[in-house]
């Protein structure tokens, strides 16, 4: 293996690594704003509030990611509404197709982590609160929704390694991210291994420091 | 060494070179160059499809033993690969929506969206000249098509033939034109595309340079030629 | 220490039973699990239910602050007649969630598995109903909470969680957790089944302290001895309905059922 | 709308591919989860290491870049493995006969195509997550069945297949089901690596007919009902398998 | 349906006992749970073990059938001794295991939690052991399960699964599973804790129709009853040491230990 490779790039690979870094994060952190509000319309008992919601989940959880990121990259100027319109100003970058497609998928993930973890939420807690006289929505931000978000943290910090994982597809479509540089290194280099190496060795960082930190946090209630 | 049974590997995403059809078989100028090359040798090949981010790792790593794919004869190529004489030379050259402006300027190219495909001599060759361009690498030369289309692109950059077969002559291909001169400079397109092997395996090479030869003198050449050409994709005999 | 003043109970007699239960109902689907219960708890009773297993005891507690809407029937606390509508789809439903939550603030339960919030410490347990329901300065609660954790044993422990606890100690949290409301009635459901005879003895001699006070309290237990020794009233509930009920010293060594000689002879 | 129907010879072919390369991974994935649960779980701190390393790594890399390592590095030391076996084996045997003519004695080169590194890639990475579903499913079984199993006499390996083993299944279930269901979307990655999947054969068509979002919804429908009959399924397995209560 | 035949205890004290323990002592780490236990059990004895919690009951029952290795003592059952030898890292161990899972197959131990293997049905669990340790023939091993399932009120229930079980009945199916394997001795681990008053009387009605045909039983319990009106032997285990022992009729009314009589009457 020919390190050499990885040495003479490193500057590319770390420009990669921060596309990753600000791409994986803005959308996780849109996903939350959707996934809070899916969840819970998902866990209402009214089909017409529940279905949206359910279709929404449905269709971003049940097709690949790479389908999704596809059908927004390649799919949108097959419109001449987004084509034609200003929103064409937004859909030709790469990047915002990308952060859309990133983002509807791991609100959908994230709804159901939420509807999860409200829908296991210990009925004998929330009969004690009734008994002691608190109105539904006391409820809602008393109890539920602090106990959910403890138990919701062991799934919520696989979502984002899978998002990281999931987001090594940008550099499919023009993104270079971690995995586009390693592209165009190894293209450049004919050296897929040390290439693709050292993208995996980037990775492999991004996801042992979000795991760090999660087992850091989860500590703080682990006795509880 | 005598070669009789040869793998060769093709792209497949490359029009009129090389495409797949909508039964999922592979046509193409490059496909019919190597089966008239294979029957001149009279060898057993088989036909390997394989993207060509990875085209030339993969010969490496004997998953076949050629490639036949438009590549050209590159220093840089020459590194890694063995390469026949040329079996075809044709320029390279810039497409952009009808009536685009295109001045060969660093300073004008400064921003432009150019399109190319990855790992190709075009990729290097912005690279190297338009370094302030905003380059976009594609795996095949189709999506990068398909991109300029959807007006993600100001430029692609690609084989004048491939172009006009790929792009030009398709659905929807009349709102663009080539523009710019055509390129050819040995420094980045080498000396016209060769058929690229494992640098040990020189018998393959003089045995391929033969039947290369051969298809030239009998007609087959030609023939094949005319299928998907109305010009000359040789070039001048060394 | 001590918050609330013993009452005398004979005076009570006299004035509003604290709770009243009038032909009390209730169906699940097709099986209706309570036939008609009158109870009435005046200020300072101790009232222990027992029964079967499967013989509606916890029904009759849920009822009463209704986590179970009753099929038909009065309830009264304090005088105060929680009002009902027939509604088609979902039976007897309240008329006022307003007025029923404010009559749950005046009601605790103590349940059987405890129900503890777990992601809230001891002490955040004792005074959220206070603080966050009956609206009492957070201070004050505080004030008040510590006083009781001090009581029931269990100051030093005020910043565990509840899954830190072992399970007498998370049962004399839920007793911390209702006393802090200053309830009218304090309902207790098989407040022992779960605890080791060491830990039985542990919290009923904790709820003997509270009889003692003149607390008003529903008890449903297995404990033949608490309901002996420590209740001023035994109901025995068998199919339903009622099938006795006078003071413990008169029915364990008198019973007039049949049923309930049956029941107190099978138990140890 | 016809060009769907040109391209549905192929799609449906494609399609094929991907349950194909998607049920060979998950059996190459369960047999590679019940190996790594048992490593980690076993006492020795070699085999635990080991299996340690390998659910860590495959969690530290994302899916694509594993199968780019794999595809291409992977045939790479594969070959380039059984090449210097080769010469070893040659050199060896000149050294007893000096006359002795060099013959490939392993094949010259192992061709790994597409399909095979598609499911190997796959069913390695899934593997890694399936080793801790089992190891939560092992886990899971309470120790009371197992004691009651050591206390009637029986010995280690009537323990695991008479109750580990059935009451494991149960508890794994729900996690094979969830397993499954990602690894059923990761195949589509396989069109990276060229294999021709839905997913690729939606690719070229909608280059070649301008027409990507038909194509790309089409296959996009194709998974959905690929991932609702295999939720069907699992639940209804699931229901089957749960021990039941009152 | 007899399926075992009733001998005269007065018999069997002549001959050899079917289980015998001499100076057993258990640690955990540094913590010494037992410290030298000697107990003999003849055939039909039945032999109530009380003690506090913590005090040692079930690891001492653990020991006896080697789900937990004694750190040091002797076990022997009908005579044969379990041979054990010093490992230096895990203390005493079998020396053979295939001994040990012989005369497992000989004890028969009935849970606290049951530990019903969930995924069988009553009648699986009955015939599991017979016919996949001994090794009988499984219409053989069927036939008795049918007749010991008749015996404790459970032959319609033979294709439940436990999960659909009341915990009495499940206790019964414990009871069944460990008669069915003919066992020397039957190791009863507080059988009754989790049961509820009725339900603890029908499964000590089912112990005590055992005793009365004469099996050797090891049973800790809580219930003061049943050691007093069942057991012909009671040990009162405290700190790792048999602190009281003796018919029961004498310890009870006239204990010589000072634990022993604070223990007995805080128990209700
Ligand atoms: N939510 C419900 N839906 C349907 N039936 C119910 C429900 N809750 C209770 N029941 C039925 O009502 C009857 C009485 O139940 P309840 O829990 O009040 O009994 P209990 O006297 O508390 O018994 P235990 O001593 O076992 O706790 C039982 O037959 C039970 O099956
Ligand atoms: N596996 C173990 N490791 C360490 N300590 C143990 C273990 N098992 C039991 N102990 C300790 O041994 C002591 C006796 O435990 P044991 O379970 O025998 O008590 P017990 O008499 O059965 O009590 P209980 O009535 O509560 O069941 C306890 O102090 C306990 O903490
Ligand atoms: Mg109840
Ligand atoms: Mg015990």
């Amino acid at each position: 293996m020919d390190f050499s490779i990885f040495i003479n790039e490193y500057q590319f690979y770390l420009a990669g690594l921060w596309t990753t870094v600000w791409l994986v994060a803005l959308s996780l952190l849109l996903g939350l704003f959707i996934a809070v509000p899916v969840g819970l319309l998902r866990s209402s008992e009214n089909w017409l509030i529940k279905g949206p919601a359910w279709s929404f989940m449905y269709f971003f959880r049940g097709t690949p990611l790479l389908v999704q990121l596809f059908l927004i990259y390649y799919g949108a100027a097959q419109f001449d509404l987004i084509h034609e319109t200003w929103l064409w100003h937004y859909f030709q970058e790469a990047w915002f197709c990308a952060l859309l497609a990133f983002t509807l998928n791991t609100g959908a993930y994230t709804a159901e982590i939420i509807r999860g973890v409200i829908s296991t939420m210990p009925k004998s807690e929330l009969e004690a609160a009734k008994a002691y006289g608190m109105s539904e929505r006391q409820i809602l931000r008393r109890i539920t929704l602090p106990n959910s978000l403890r138990r919701a943290l062991p799934a919520y910090s696989n979502e984002i390694i899978f998002m990281i994982h999931g987001s090594a597809i940008a550099g499919i479509v023009t993104i270079v991210d971690i995995t586009g540089a390693a592209r165009v290194v190894n293209a450049r280099y004919y050296a897929p291994f040390e290439a693709y190496f050292g993208a995996a060795l980037l990775y492999m960082c991004l996801t042992f420091s979000v795991i760090f930190a999660f087992k850091k946090w989860e500590s703080r209630y682990s006795t509880r | 060494k005598q070669w009789t049974q040869i793998r060769i590997g093709v792209e497949g995403a490359y029009p009129p070179f090389s495409q797949t059809e909508a039964d999922g078989s592979v046509t193409g100028f490059d496909i019919d160059i190597a089966n008239a090359l294979c029957a001149e040798m009279k060898a057993d090949c088989t036909l390997i499809k394989q993207d060509w981010d990875g085209i030339i790792p993969a010969l490496m790593a004997r998953k076949f033993d050629a490639i036949v794919a438009t590549m050209d004869i590159t220093e840089e190529r020459k590194k890694r690969v063995a390469f026949t004489n040329k079996y075809q030379h044709i320029p390279a050259r810039f497409a952009a929506l009808k009536g685009t402006e295109y001045q060969a300027s660093p300073a004008f190219m400064a921003g432009k969206k150019v399109g190319v495909q990855r790992a190709t001599s075009m990729d290097l060759y912005i690279s190297d000249n338009y370094p302030e361009a905003e380059i976009k690498r594609y795996g095949s030369a189709d999506e990068a098509y398909l991109d300029l289309k959807a007006g993600r692109l100001d430029y692609i950059m690609a084989d004048s033939a491939a172009i006009t077969g790929g792009l030009l002559e398709k659905e929807g291909g009349d709102k663009f034109e080539l523009v710019g001169p055509k390129l050819n400079d040995p420094k980045w397109f080498g000396e016209g595309a060769g058929i690229a092997v494992r640098q040990q395996d020189k018998d393959l090479v003089d045995q391929f340079n033969a039947a290369i030869k051969a298809i030239r003198a009998d007609g087959t050449y030609q023939t094949i030629q005319d299928k998907y050409f109305t010009f000359d994709v040789y070039g001048s005999e060394e | 220490m001590e918050t609330i003043l013993p009452i005398e109970n004979e005076l009570n007699y006299m004035i509003l039973p604290t709770l009243s239960i009038k032909n009390l109902h209730k169906s699940f689907a097709a099986n209706e699990v309570l036939k008609g219960i009158d109870l009435e708890a005046y200020k300072g009773d101790v009232i222990s239910i027992l029964g079967a297993s499967g013989s509606g005891k916890s029904t009759l507690l849920r009822c009463v602050n209704l986590l179970e809407t009753p099929s038909s029937g009065e309830i009264r606390v304090n005088g105060e007649l929680i009002e009902m509508k027939q509604d088609k789809k979902r039976g007897a439903v309240p008329v006022s969630i307003k007025q029923v939550e404010r009559i749950r603030s005046r009601l605790a339960m103590v349940f059987q598995g405890f129900n503890l919030w777990s992601h809230m410490t001891v002490l955040e347990n004792v005074i959220e109903a206070p603080v966050h329901v009956l609206g009492v300065p957070k201070k004050e609660a505080i004030e008040k909470a510590d006083a009781i954790l001090q009581r029931v044993g269990l100051y030093e422990r005020k910043s565990f969680y509840p899954g830190q606890l072992s399970g007498g100690q998370q049962q004399r949290v839920a007793i911390a957790r209702a006393l802090a409301v200053e309830p009218e009635v304090m309902l207790f459901d098989e407040p022992t089944s779960a605890l080791d005879p060491e830990l039985v003895g542990e919290v009923l001699s904790v709820m003997r302290g509270l009889a003692e006070e003149g607390r008003t309290m529903l008890v449903v237990t297995h404990e033949m001895a608490f309901a002996r020794d420590v209740s001023n009233k035994v109901i025995f509930l068998h199919e339903g309905l009622v099938e006795e009920q006078g003071k413990p010293e008169d029915i364990f060594s008198n019973p007039s059922s049949e049923r309930f000689k049956q029941f107190i002879s099978s138990v140890y | 709308m016809l060009e769907l129907q040109n391209y549905s010879g192929i799609l449906l072919e494609g399609a094929w591919l991907t349950i194909q390369v998607a049920l060979l991974s998950l059996l190459l994935a369960v047999f590679l989860g019940l190996l790594g649960a048992s490593a980690k779980l076993s006492h020795s701190v070699f085999l635990k290491g080991i299996g340690t390393l390998y659910t860590t790594l495959i969690r530290g890399i994302p899916d694509l870049i594993l199968m780019l390592l794999i595809f291409f590095g992977g045939q790479v030391l594969v070959n380039n493995l059984s090449y210097s076996l080769n010469e070893w084996i040659n050199r060896t045997l000149t050294g007893f006969n000096p006359n002795h003519e060099w013959a490939a004695y392993l094949p010259d080169y192992i061709n790994i195509s597409p399909y095979i590194a598609g499911i190997i890639t796959i069913g390695f990475i899934f593997g890694a997550y399936m080793a801790e579903t089992f190891r939560g499913a092992f886990l899971a079984v309470e120790k009371g069945q197992l004691e009651a199993a050591t206390a009637y006499g029986m010995n280690k390996y009537k323990l695991f297949l008479r109750v580990m083993f059935p009451q494991m299944m149960r508890h794994a279930l729900p996690g094979i089901g969830n397993n499954w269901l990602v690894l059923l979307k990761t195949t589509a990655l396989v069109s990276v690596i060229g294999l021709q999947d839905m997913v690729k054969i939606a690719g070229d068509a909608g280059g070649s007919t301008q027409q990507p979002f038909t194509f790309y919804i089409a296959i996009a429908l194709v998974f959905l009902f690929f991932t609702s009959v295999s939720s069907l399924l699992f639940s209804w397995a699931e229901r089957k398998y749960t021990i039941k209560t009152r």
